[in-house]
């Protein structure tokens, strides 16, 4: 059983159990429309103000709704089902990153389900949009770092629901800005390669710590 | 600096004060509330011995 | 002779705060800002102070997952405190200057963005710390978390500063020798300060750990020793 | 290799917040015993069944599980040797049973048609395509010992052996406890029912402590 079949394996089941409850594609997804709709209602509903704000408007739904990506219900496993994993000898490291990859699926399959609405409803500058291909990803994989991290610290808590956003949006911040001037220098035309960097080296140092807290983290949770 | 509003603010000591008591209160506050734990603490521990 | 042992630390620290104080009241005005700039030299040591906090508490949380001696993990948890406190009186000073200054409570000036995440970070470190029971759980969880924690504020700062950058020149410029030596003599002083927080702290994290044992000791919470034979069935009988 | 017991616990302590789970627990498991764990609600027989298991570290004292010393990085090697069916189902309830049983054939790197014959030989055949959500409690017990089949295991832990299974179905947990034995491995019970554990002898926590059942 090679680390990467293990991964497979984690993430492959990860992802069917959400297939079943379908919580990111039928709830938070909407959920996370909705609030694009609720949000010029607020601010107002001027053209070019919507054009201006939009693509900071969806990068905050995308972190701070994508929250409930990381919350949802196929992201943690009970207490029995932790047992069987664990005594299925698998690797600590291959359960965190078959868990991160599943998350950060989910949180791009969110992006990209946003995407439209954005581009409906707010009518953003859309200059330089294949690199988008390479943006959303490296948010989702942040994304998918920082919740897997955060939800195996909060695991079993009964406030783990409150407790989860508080540890994950600070850290966040780094991906923050990295998505909204990447965006804002493809509009204004300059180099978005540093806010490449900067999202690729929050990726790398979460994947770093993750892998080596994979096995502390195991055992705190019992 | 940036954005300077004025370059010599007229009332400058006033703020001066209120930023160091806020400092050092918090402080104060902070050694107060410690002090508080570790009385209650040993307090409790006593009663426990 | 063990009052010196047990104060010299406090005494010292009382000592420099006193002078650092003195002189940031009597040194030159600042050329540009004035007297309002003298908040700097209690603003900047509360945050160098929070910055050395969190630092400790990453060595703490690195410390405790390779010994698993309770030691590290109260040093690590008491040095967040600290930080925790004084990163919010950072942020409040910073507020009150920034308020005449800019003419706005807040500025987005990189250093104080970050130290304001840092506060939810740590906020969070705590809240963390109160919501796991088990000690030797509630240790290796939030060892995890501070030294993400830790990784992540310097690209958390790197990434606030160079957004600022872009958007403004960068806000800070050099500040004459007498205020310098003012503001280094600041954070000495708030070095000491910390140190003898850190050391009441950990005495009473020492003497919490310790009412836990002997708690646990006077009634240990024998597992099934409060479960015994049902009665209903014999109340039933009666009727 | 014989000489070895399978699991022995010298003066253990086991300690979970502020609750006493054990304090000098001593208990040696030979190969080819089956024993049966007795004792009142919360006693702790699952944090027992849990640390011998290797999920959980002792506080005091040592135990040694397949050779492995409890509380140290040995125990990943031996992990795959135990099975543990809990008192909460330790399936997915949004995966069916046979998806279930796959997942831990593909992990446990057996293959596929032995999950699907597992399944067969508890009697759930028909019912692979139901999803555990939907399933009584016999039947994810029953999906639960399948996983014994596929695995093997040298360890078999039972927690609360019997709870919820028919007359029909009471009988596999014999079969599968006498083919772990028969193959020199050891299992453990825990019962509420006395009468109805066929067992070599019995243990019961009392007071923190492991004592011998006459």
């Amino acid at each position: 059983m090679t680390f990467w079949r293990q991964v497979y394996e984690i993430a492959r089941k990860d992802l069917l159990v959400e297939s079943r409850t379908a919580e990111v594609a039928l709830m938070t997804a909407p959920f996370g429309a909705a609030a694009l709709i609720m949000i010029p209602l607020a601010i107002g509903t001027d053209a070019p103000l919507l054009t201006d704000l939009g693509p900071g408007l969806y990068w905050i739904v995308v972190l701070l709704f994508g929250i409930l990506v990381i919350l949802r219900k196929s992201a943690v496993d009970g207490g029995p089902q932790r047992d069987l994993v664990r005594l299925l000898g698998i690797d600590p490291a291959a359960r965190f990153t078959g868990a991160t990859i599943a998350t950060s699926l989910l949180v791009l399959l969110f992006e990209v389900a946003l995407g439209p609405v954005l581009v409906a409803l707010y009518n953003p500058d859309l200059r330089g949009w294949p690199w988008l291909f390479l943006i959303l990803p490296l948010v989702a994989i942040g994304m998918g770092l920082l919740g897997t991290i955060a939800s195996g610290v909060t695991t079993s808590l009964g406030t783990r629901t409150s407790l989860t956003p508080l540890l994950v949006v600070p850290l966040a911040l780094p991906l923050l800005l990295g998505a909204t001037q990447a965006f804002e220098g493809l509009q204004l035309g300059g180099s978005i390669v540093p806010w490449l960097v900067l999202l690729f080296a929050v990726d790398l140092a979460l994947a770093v710590s993750g892998i080596l807290a994979s096995g502390p983290l195991e055992e705190a949770v019992t | 600096m940036i954005d300077l509003v004025a370059a010599q603010v007229d009332n400058a000591w006033w703020y001066v004060t209120v930023a160091y008591i806020v400092i050092l209160g918090g402080m104060a506050a902070f050694v107060a509330w410690l002090g508080f734990r570790t009385r209650r603490a040993r307090r409790e521990l006593e009663q426990l011995s | 002779m063990t009052m010196i042992r047990r104060f010299w630390l406090e005494a010292a620290a009382v000592l420099i705060v006193a002078g650092s104080l003195f002189r940031s009241f009597t040194v030159e005005a600042d050329v540009v800002q004035g007297d309002v700039q003298r908040i700097m030299y209690v603003h900047v040591p509360s945050a160098w102070l929070a910055f050395l906090a969190f630092v400790v508490t990453m060595i703490g949380s690195v410390a405790w997952l390779r010994t698993r001696n309770r030691r590290w993990d109260r040093l690590a948890a008491s040095s967040a405190e600290i930080g925790v406190v004084f990163t919010g009186l950072a942020i409040l000073a910073g507020m009150i200057w920034a308020r005449p200054v800019w003419g706005q409570f807040w500025t987005w000036e990189p250093r104080l963005v970050t130290t304001a995440l840092l506060f939810f970070v740590y906020l969070g470190y705590l809240a963390l710390r109160r919501a796991v029971v088990d000690p030797v759980q509630r240790a290796q969880r939030a060892a995890i978390m501070g030294i993400v924690a830790a990784v992540q504020i310097p690209i958390v700062y790197y990434s606030v500063n160079w957004w600022r950058s872009l958007h403004q020149a960068s806000s800070r410029n050099s500040i004459d020798t007498p205020l310098r030596i003012t503001l280094l003599l600041g954070v000495l002083a708030f070095t000491f300060v910390y140190a003898v927080l850190l050391r009441r702290r950990l005495e009473l994290a020492h003497l919490e750990e310790e009412l836990e044992a002997r708690r646990f000791e006077a009634s240990p919470d024998v597992a099934g020793a409060g479960i015994t034979a049902p009665s209903l069935a014999k109340a039933n009988k009666h009727d | 290799m014989n000489a070895n017991p399978i699991v022995s616990l010298e003066n253990v302590g086991l300690r979970i917040g502020n609750t006493l789970i054990l304090r000098h627990a001593k208990m040696t498991l030979e190969p080819g015993e089956k024993v049966g764990l007795l004792g009142p609600n919360g006693s702790g027989k699952t944090t027992l069944l849990r640390m011998i298991a290797t999920l959980l570290r002792p506080t005091s004292g040592s135990g040694e599980v397949l050779g492995a010393e409890l509380g140290t990085d040995a125990v990943y090697d031996v992990r795959h040797r135990i099975v543990m069916v809990g008192h909460l189902p330790g399936l997915y309830p949004e995966l069916t049973l046979g998806e279930n049983t796959r997942f831990v054939a593909r992990l446990a790197g057996r293959p596929l048609e032995l999950a699907d014959e597992s399944l067969a030989m508890v009697g759930l055949a028909g019912a692979s395509e139901r999803r555990a959500d939907q399933s009584s409690k016999g039947m994810l017990r029953r999906a639960e010992l399948a996983r014994a089949l596929i695995i093997e295991p040298t360890l078999l832990l039972l927690d609360e052996a019997h709870a919820g299974l028919d007359a029909e179905a009471i009988g596999i947990v014999d079969d599968i406890a006498e083919r772990v034995v028969g193959a020199g491995g050891a299992v453990i019970l825990v019962s509420h029912e006395p009468d109805r554990l066929t067992v070599d002898r019995s243990v019961q926590i009392v007071d923190g402590t492991l004592e011998a059942v006459s």
